[in-house]
């Protein structure tokens, strides 16, 4: 099992943002997204993940093997933390297991998610990755607004899974604390020469 | 100048006015619309250009 | 060369900047020729009076009000399978010449009824449908002006189209059912035995053909309109990011 | 996917309820149109099954909106295109969710609201079928209005303008099928059509929401 | 002040229109209403004058919502109220943009659309009047009404519950005048009425929206 | 000029998070909150902030000198970036001066807010900061989704303002780079004690 991006390029509010991407995740290995603001990490994930097309290039993973966790965690203020996850886990067809006690949230169990500070929400959003299942994570800052404990339990959490053979590939500007390859971006960054006199570039 | 309208002057003056005023609307906005956006762009590729 | 080649933005500039102004002088001919002929030089009806003579702009005005609304769902269609970009902004080009088109069928007709039926407005089948026709172009212009990204928007309105034309044609059927009319059949057609008087008939040919022209030189003009504005947005984004 | 129906019903009730307010709403509209023509009986009676169908029309207007809007601002919407449910299914289930929690109880409810605006007795049941057979039609189009506009801030308006024109042949149908049935006349054509429209639309709107979904979510 | 009226009238032209957008529904809601009744002339021109005011009152319900929420959404109300601005000023300038972007161009719109429903001549201008007098209170109280459900996500189905019942005087008098005048009757005491509520509600609503506000944010 | 909190007790969800809480802020000085993730930080903020009462205990600060930056920018989607904060200064009565080449956002300027990425729309929220000129600024994790480069320009302009006089006070979770004292609140955590036979305490 791996994942295979070969000559990738994604573009966002039709721009083209980055070109010639190619990266390969082997079962078991972690790969940091490294680049300043505004150098297309979140529409790298984006586009792995298939929430947005490749203008051009492949992507190779098995089905259904990837799992996203955007900026946003897709809380429902109302359901307690339980039933939030639990929702998630039955979508994917599992059990719940000790997910609860991994991400430390048993205390929080049966609040309503509304309730949570903004880190307790953010561990109960990382959580959900573990109830898909799925081997392949793609990670967009997960450790915003976590205290250094809970960066320390991720990281612990992350640890397990690649060690299951499964792969992360987390765009971060903090360290995380575990091993892991980097990849800058900003090569990829896409050279805009300026169009020639022809209209087609105007239709990217 | 004006042919027999009798007593429905009013109504067919009234709609061809209209009419016309409609059409005439849309060219104008198209041409005005059509003339601007050929000057920006003009600009914006001279700019470009350089 | 096939027809499609005319989907590059380019052809397409150099093509209907060739073809605009020939429309254009054609469409302003047939136009004046058309009405001048229609409002000086035809007598009144026997029945209808002086008022016949709005004829000669809210039947081609009508005509083009639906075929309006054909082009732009040949155009959606067009998008969807082949995704040439002009037939999209082609299609957004046509909306508001449709709604203009539908808007003087109706405000015309509304004061042909007055003298007519003793009213400015009723809720018969024909006008009922064409202020719905009215509705769905409304709705189709406020989406494209609602959604930023431009491929999005495409998308989106050309499905809008295709659902908004099934729902069209059920509506028509449905206020056909809901009531039956005052207005005229179209008695344009040549099978007809009511077959309008040769004196309307010839200078209403004219002004169907103006009406057409014009809607094809007003389409060529937007629709250039469109493809500059897209461009520009493309330089200006290009010059940002460098 | 029926995981998902839980979720939302519960989501429903939960939330102060998508339930009752949807009720409300159509309560108040029955309440006003008297207050706002007037107080003659014989008008209200002419015109209750109109009235009655054109709020039910508005109350589930009125609710179109969080169908996918609440998904989309908290992530769950993106989550939910990357999870094994296809999106024509969460397309369904949502048009499901939201004509059980404001197209049935509509319907329940109208006859008790006949009373109100004078409808004739014969009126009742009519009104009530063809709430019934009309009123899935408005939960699955309003489902496409609402994926159309899902990534827009507060779209409500532009929402209405999308779907009302696509209810008209809902509208018409139902409504007259209510009116005739009040008036005790033949109401088999309209009822068979208002039937074919609910029909139609089930079999096929979903399809364009997913479609229209994931040009959104892109 | 001043710079906030600006600012969300800009907000209001470029997010593509909370202008168009009210206008199109009333105009939407004007012609259900034949549809949905039948096509009796008569009868409609007994109910246009009640039938427009409620159009005009439900597209004013209907962009109730933005007044607040897409400010409280991105996090700018909090930040509003901690500015050197009084929300009293706040609240008023927020009702009054949602006057001049939906209460006006509807009051100048409704004489047209009484030519669909076969308003009586004379009624035009009592129905131009009464919408100019009453409109202003129906921005006025939403406001108050949006202010109450600041909190709340997707809150619009409740804060037309919560409008609805706060909308009837003036519904009941603009109306009654808008009715009278079609039929030439004296319309002296429901002007006067409308007028009052009017005036009042701009004289003391903002202060309670401010105060509710305040509450909301807490 | 200075700041000073006695006593503060506050409260979120009807629950009393923090008790007790004294600290005192001096022109020119900085002050950083540490807390385990739903110590409290953020309800402190707000108290302080005034965008909530305190249960009991005062806030001393003189009138109209306090800016404050939620974990939300306060945006809007479809002005530009120069609108956005051009808006921000006239509210404030003031001019907008270098502010937009500060924050390193000057080729941004033109465009729409909604079309910029995380980080950089969290410049943009600390820019308004600038224009409000305000003394006291109250910072809620304000280098979220920063880069090392935009965290360093960042710790730039808030030295400038401690310079000038101002004061701040900051919760965070990672190393700002700037001299400041901590303050740790979670020796404040309110003790819940079972309520005794009154009613009064049930209702806080
Ligand atoms: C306000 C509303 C009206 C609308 C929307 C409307 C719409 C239309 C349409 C769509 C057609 C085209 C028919 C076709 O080509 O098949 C048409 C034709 C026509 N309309 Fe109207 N109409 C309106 C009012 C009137 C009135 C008041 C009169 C006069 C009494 C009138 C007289 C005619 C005539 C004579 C034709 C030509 C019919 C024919 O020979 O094909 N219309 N109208
Ligand atoms: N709607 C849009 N229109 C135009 N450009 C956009 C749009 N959205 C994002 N961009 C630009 O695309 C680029 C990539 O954005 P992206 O969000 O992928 O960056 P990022 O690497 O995730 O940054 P960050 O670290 O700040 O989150 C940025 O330069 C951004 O300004
Ligand atoms: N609506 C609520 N009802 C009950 N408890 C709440 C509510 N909102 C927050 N809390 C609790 O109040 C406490 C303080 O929350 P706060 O947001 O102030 O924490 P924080 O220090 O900012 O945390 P973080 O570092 O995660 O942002 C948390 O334990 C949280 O669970
Ligand atoms: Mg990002
Ligand atoms: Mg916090």
């Amino acid at each position: 099992m791996e994942l295979r991006v070969t000559d990738l390029a994604c573009a966002r509010g039709g721009m083209i943002v980055l070109q010639d991407v190619c990266l390969q995740l082997r079962a078991g290995q972690a790969l940091l997204l490294r680049g300043p603001n505004g150098a297309g990490k979140t529409t790298l994930l984006r586009t792995i993940g298939d929430l947005q097309k490749p203008i051009t290039g492949t992507i190779d993973a098995p089905e259904d093997s990837i799992a996203y966790a955007a900026h946003q965690d897709g809380l429902k203020a109302t359901l307690t933390v339980r039933e939030n996850l639990q929702f998630w886990a039955r979508i994917y067809r599992r059990h719940m297991g000790d997910v609860l006690q991994r991400m430390n949230l048993q205390v929080l169990a049966d609040r309503p998610a509304q309730s949570l500070s903004a880190g307790q929400k953010r561990r109960l959003g990382l959580a959900r990755l573990l109830v898909t299942g799925r081997p392949i994570w793609l990670l967009d800052e997960p450790t915003v607004s976590l205290d250094a404990a809970s960066v320390a339990l991720f990281g612990d959490v992350l640890r397990g899974h690649l060690a299951d053979g499964g792969m992360a590939l987390i765009a971060t500007h903090i360290d995380l604390g575990i091993k892991a390859d980097v990849l800058d971006i900003s090569p990829f960054r896409a050279q805009h020469s300026v169009p020639q006199a022809g209209f087609e570039e105007a239709f990217l | 100048m004006l042919p027999e309208l009798g007593k429905y002057a009013a109504t067919v003056l009234g709609a061809y006015a209209l009419a016309i005023l409609l059409i005439v609307g849309l060219v104008v906005l198209s041409l005005r619309q059509a003339t601007r956006m050929r000057d920006r762009l003009r600009d914006v590729e001279e700019r470009v250009k350089e | 060369m096939s027809i499609w080649e005319y989907a590059n933005p380019k052809k397409f500039m150099q093509t209907s900047g060739l073809l605009l102004p020939w429309v254009t002088g054609l469409a302003a001919i047939a136009l004046v020729v058309g009405l001048i002929w229609g409002f000086f030089f035809t007598p009144a009806d026997y029945r209808q009076g002086a008022t016949v003579k709005i004829i000669f702009l809210h039947v081609p005005a009508a005509l083009m009000a639906i075929n309006g609304w054909l082009m732009m769902l040949v155009a959606s269609l067009i998008w969807l399978i082949r995704r040439h970009h002009v037939s999209a902004l082609s299609a957004k080009a046509a909306a508001p010449i449709g709604m203009t088109m539908t808007l003087i069928a109706l405000v015309t007709g509304a004061i042909w009824g007055q003298p007519m039926w003793g009213t400015w407005w009723a809720w018969d089948p024909r006008l009922t449908s064409f202020m719905i026709l009215f509705l769905f172009y409304l709705g189709y212009i406020a989406l494209w002006h609602a959604i930023e990204d431009p491929d999005t928007a495409a998308d989106l309105t050309s499905v809008l189209c295709m659902v908004g034309s099934v729902f069209a044609i059920l509506s028509r059927y449905a206020v056909l059912f809901w009531n039956q009319g005052l207005h005229q059949g179209a008695s344009l057609s040549m099978d007809k035995t009511q077959h309008i008087s040769n004196v309307f008939w010839f200078p209403l040919i004219v002004c169907m053909g103006g009406f057409v022209l014009l809607f094809v030189a007003l389409l060529l003009l937007r629709t250039r309109t469109e493809i500059r504005a897209r461009r520009l947005q493309a330089l200006l984004l290009r010059e940002r990011m460098a | 996917m029926i995981v998902l129906l839980i979720r939302d019903l519960r989501l429903a009730v939960r939330s102060g309820g998508g339930f009752g307010l949807g009720l409300a709403f159509f309560l108040l509209v029955a309440v006003l149109v008297p207050l706002a023509v007037g107080p003659q009986a014989d008008l209200h009676a002419r015109i209750a099954a109109g009235i009655l169908w054109l709020g039910a029309l508005l109350s589930c207007l009125l609710s179109l909106d969080r169908i996918f809007a609440l998904d989309h601002e908290d992530g769950s919407l993106d989550l939910l295109a990357t999870s094994p449910i296809p999106l024509e299914g969460v397309a369904a289930v949502k048009a499901l969710t939201h004509w059980l929690v404001t197209g049935l109880p509509l319907t329940v409810l109208a006859p008790a609201l006949g009373v109100l605006l004078n409808l004739p007795p014969d009126g009742y049941l009519w009104l009530f079928l063809s709430l019934l057979a009309g009123t899935p039609a408005l939960s699955v189009i309003g489902t496409f209005g609402a994926a159309l506009t899902v990534g827009l801030k507060r779209g409500g308006l532009l929402l209405s303008l999308l779907v009302l024109p696509l209810y008209i042949p809902t509208l018409v149908f139902g409504a007259e099928v209510a009116r005739r049935g009040a008036e005790d006349l033949a109401i088999g054509v309209p009822l068979a059509l208002l039937l074919a429209v609910t029909m139609g639309s089930i079999a096929l709107l979903p399809f364009a929401s997913a479609l229209v979904l994931r040009i959104n979510l892109r």
